[in-house]
């Protein structure tokens, strides 16, 4: 088998034996939004007009607390150290791992958004925008909290170091997906910005690779 | 099959941590056939010797070639088992066996079955003794391609049945012309094996 | 009551053997019960003068969302059962309760969000009964989880049973305080001690199907429980025997 | 040296050995606050009429996701086994441990609130009924998380499991919470409201305990 | 110190896990003064046994008591070290110990220097080597006041002196009028002990 294909077979069985960790992050979802309301109000109105920007704030936390431990368990069993005997580019490998993360454990929490949606009278178009948003923004998203899982790897100090570094990182995706959203509920043109969107997801795919596999070979030099 | 022989050479290799002076100018080579264990008190430097060579803890000074050939380029001849399980505890046995040699189930059945978790394969890893553990990492050994074994004390938790099993594929893999590196408290009864004694340099 | 009754209780093998028997008469007495009871109230049953067929909904909404709160009760006492006497049998009836709970709370989620759509204009609106139900869904969610998350199957019931625990004494909390956040909903229109608000000929049939689905419940249970129960005992001889025999 | 006092020099050299596990939920809080309005809208007026809530959903989770491994590095390094064989009882301990983490790890979490609140401009009053209902209400959500961690110890990658399952139990306190801001926003009675929470806070923290320790005693007669 | 004479008795216990009958009416009992060592080969159910009669474990099937009481009452008697690391990796050497034992700064340093880690005390346990983090909680038997020690494979990752310190150890405190049961895969060169074997029972 190559390489490849047994990195793919392995992170299936994971996700089959923790089937868990595919829905938790939806479960959150539902209940963050869910809390929403609770707490503030439950008048339609103003639900609808603070709906997309509130379930997009919840997807992102649901990516980060999801993402936040991606490397971990294989990192304290020793299976990641493995890695770095395998016949492959470390970011290579890294950057296979994020893609079968964002499908498998992205795609269903953006899934579920619209039910979110409809649960805060957000309008159809709106919700429409939302959904392609999310999609073309999470790639970044995922890359950038995957090097903040793998620079916090090692020691329990190193924490909010990896955190505070993410912090700017996602800053301008929200922008950009804020910009789209306002437009969207304008009826004005959402291209330009999604075409923007669309950029910084894929030079984050390209590179913070890179970057996570250099982490990792930091992280691992340092444990016994 | 018979490897192609390999040559591992370490020269002039000094390691400190936390300022604490662990080797000094090490220096020595292995060639297809032998077997070194690396010994030492507590604290000697052993692991982090291991784990120089396996190109798992940065050369801080001096230099570690495989063939003459940065180890970096030859990564992939060199089989490294440390103190950690190495495997996922939440998969199986025999799916982490297959991820790690790349194997397809019949050859990494047979290793199960070498390595007496005969009945085992689809329990979790999670579900195992430590030994049986051990023994799970252990079946690498036995769906190996690479000559250059490091093996950070592999007796651990292993019963005396397990201990002569290893020792025997051990001697098996020298014979094909491999190499191998460990380090253990246990003296192996029936291995042929050259000593490299760490002491506290201070 | 006798210990020896409990004592067979606990039996997994008896239990499978008569369990068998009271699932094929709840199957039964179910379906003849929901057969005439949805008959009667989709098809005898007179239209609303306000809402039209719309409100036929009903004879599904209402008796699965009261058995969505009375499988948690359920629950709960095979919770205390398995902390007082220690019967692993009601931990395979809480596992099977919690999965048909779920199933029920999703389907008056569903039938509710259907029949919100004409009367109330939209699928959803935060309104106590409406969200209380979608927590209750949560919590049977909640408990699923959480078995599936722990691998030793007793481990996984003692953590369940203090978790229902903990929920039961929460229920009425949640409950109250959420009807005291916001009401919208119908106000109960069946009450035990009161006069329906309804015509007979309205409640005759929802009564019918009440009834149904509460023994369709049982059923299902029964049904779960005894799967679960096979699962569990899978390398026991009577199971093995019963395998072989098949 | 009594075995409280241990427990306690204990839990001030691990929140001095990881100051991270103390800044990292008011980071989290900080980023949830600057994300909605930068989602939302720079509109001070809507920021002020949802931000109360905002900041309470944002506590809620920080305090959440603090809690969630409050067990686990002592279960998995073998510690928490040893506590069995100390001469008190498990619910006790598992109680002063509660306690500590309140005081170290959620009171922070509320001194910095204020600063939230005026980055959302929450007028005045509101805020200090804000930091009011944060102080009642945090025991009961601290002992509820603190029973999620220890019901998923077990599940070697339980992740945010804990969180989902306690979720539910917190709509209450959520709710009355909520009615004491809409109280302080109106500038009617909030005494009555805050009386119940207190209670609900008080009874949680004398109870749950004993749940928590049962569930740890569990999760230990499963491990090896 | 010596310890008042303590007895723990076995009866009647069996154990199975994952449908596997790991031990059937297992029956001993064991006075001050005895060792016992609990072999068999890697899941035979050597650890399942320990942490049973540590009370770690839920008896099934049989019953457990320490001078005729139920463990339960007795729990602060038995000092249990597993195959976990036991010491928290984030807090010091010395504080780890001092947390573990109840024993002031200075008995605690003592028993560091008794088991070999004499400059490790502010050392942070993750810092250490293998052998060392075990040392570490070993120390806890330096400065114990429970007369019934359950040792599971206390020997592993040490190196020769502190096995034979450890040996010293344990005899030591049997001579006190304490008893020790343990498991090893390494035969003890220099303990009088009696041996419990766990064969497979199917
Ligand atoms: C998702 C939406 C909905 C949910 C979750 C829901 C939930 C419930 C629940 C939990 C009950 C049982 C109440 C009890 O135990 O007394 C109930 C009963 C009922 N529901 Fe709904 N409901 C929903 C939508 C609707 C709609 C749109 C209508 C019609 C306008 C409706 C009409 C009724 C009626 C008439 C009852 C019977 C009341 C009684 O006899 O107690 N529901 N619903
Ligand atoms: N968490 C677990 N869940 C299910 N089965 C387990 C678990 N831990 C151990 N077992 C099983 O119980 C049996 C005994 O395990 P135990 O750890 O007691 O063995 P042991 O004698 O200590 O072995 P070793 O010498 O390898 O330490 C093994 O067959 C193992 O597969
Ligand atoms: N992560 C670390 N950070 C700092 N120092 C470390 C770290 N790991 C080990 N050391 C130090 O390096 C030295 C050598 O450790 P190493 O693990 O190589 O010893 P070893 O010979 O393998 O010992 P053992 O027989 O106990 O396994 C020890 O003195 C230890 O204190
Ligand atoms: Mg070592
Ligand atoms: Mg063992």
């Amino acid at each position: 088998m190559s390489i490849e294909k047994r990195m793919l077979a392995r992170e299936l069985k994971l996700a089959a034996a923790r089937p868990g960790d595919i829905f938790k992050p939806m479960w959150f979802l539902m209940l963050v939004i869910s809390m929403v309301p609770l707490a503030l109000s439950p008048d339609s109105v103003l639900l609808a007009d603070i709906g997309s920007a509130m379930i997009w704030v919840a997807t992102l936390l649901a990516l980060l607390l999801n993402t936040e431990h991606l490397f971990q368990s294989d990192f304290s069993d020793g299976v990641l150290e493995q890695w770095l005997f395998l016949d492959r580019p470390l970011a290579w490998l890294v950057g296979l791992k994020l893609i079968v993360h964002w499908l498998f454990h992205v795609v269903p929490l953006i899934c579920i958004t619209p039910i979110a949606g409809l649960m805060l009278s957000v309008p159809t178009d709106v919700l429409i925008a939302l959904l392609m948003t999310l999609v073309v923004a999470t790639p970044a998203l995922t890359c950038f909290s995957g090097l903040g899982a793998a620079l916090t790897l090692g020691s329990s100090r190193s924490g909010i170091l990896g955190v505070l570094v993410m912090m700017p990182l996602f800053v301008p995706v929200v922008i950009l997906a804020a910009g789209v959203l306002i437009r969207a509920t304008d009826g004005s043109e959402i291209l330009p910005l999604m075409a923007l969107l669309g950029a910084f997801s894929l030079v984050a795919a390209t590179l913070v690779p890179i970057a996570v596999s250099a982490a990792i070979r930091l992280n691992i030099g340092g444990s016994n | 099959m018979i490897f192609e022989p390999v040559s591992l050479n370490i020269s002039q290799v000094s390691c400190e941590r936390d300022d604490r002076l662990l080797f000094h100018n090490l220096s020595f080579a292995l060639r297809s056939g032998d077997i070194l264990r690396v010994a030492g008190p507590n604290g000697a430097g052993k692991t982090t010797l291991l784990r120089m060579i396996a190109g798992l803890f940065e050369v801080q000074d001096g230099v570690i070639t495989i063939d003459q050939e940065p180890l970096s380029e030859r990564r992939h001849q060199v089989l490294y088992i440390g103190h950690k399980p190495q495997v996922s505890r939440d998969l199986t046995v025999i799916d982490n066996l297959k991820f790690l040699t790349g194997f397809d189930e019949p050859v990494v059945k047979q290793a199960l079955i070498d390595v007496g978790l005969r009945g085992y394969h689809d329990s979790l890893v999670k579900e195992l003794s430590q030994g049986q553990g051990r023994r799970c990492a252990l079946a690498r050994l036995w769906c190996s391609e690479a000559p250059i074994w490091i093996l950070d004390e592999p007796y651990t938790a292993l019963d005396v049945t397990m201990v002569e099993t290893l020792d025997r594929k051990i001697n098996a893999h020298v014979a094909q012309g491999g190499l191998c590196l460990f380090t253990t408290h246990q003296l192996p009864q029936s291995l042929n094996f050259e000593t490299l004694e760490l002491g506290r340099v201070d | 009551m006798s210990w020896r009754w409990f004592h067979q209780w606990g039996s997994p093998r008896w239990f499978y053997e008569r369990a068998g028997r009271w699932q094929l008469v709840c199957g039964w007495l179910a379906l003849i019960l929901l057969v005439v009871g949805s008959l009667w109230g989709l098809g005898f049953a007179p239209v609303d003068y306000q809402q039209g067929n719309s409100y036929r909904i009903i004879y599904l909404h209402v008796p699965v969302a009261f058995l969505a709160q009375a499988m948690y009760a359920a629950m709960a006492v095979c919770a205390v059962v398995l902390f007082v006497w220690k019967m692993k049998l009601a931990d395979v009836a809480m596992q099977a309760i919690a999965v048909t709970g779920l199933a029920f709370t999703v389907l008056s989620l569903v039938s509710g969000a259907v029949w919100g759509k004409p009367t109330w204009g939209t699928y959803w609106v935060w309104d106590a009964r409406l969200t209380s139900m979608l927590i209750l869904g949560f919590l049977y969610l909640g408990l699923i989880g959480l078995r599936a998350a722990i691998q030793d199957p007793d481990q996984a019931g003692k953590a369940c049973g203090i978790l229902v625990l903990v929920g039961v004494v929460n229920l009425p909390i949640i409950k109250y305080s959420v009807e005291w956040w916001n009401t919208l909903h119908q106000p109960a229109s069946l009450k035990l001690t009161e006069k329906p608000t309804m015509p007979a000929s309205m409640w005759m049939p929802l009564l019918v199907n009440i009834l149904g689905y509460y023994i369709a419940a049982a059923y299902l249970v029964l049904g779960s429980m005894r799967a679960i129960v096979i699962g569990r005992e899978r390398r026991a001889s009577w199971v093995k025997e019963l395998v072989g025999r098949a």
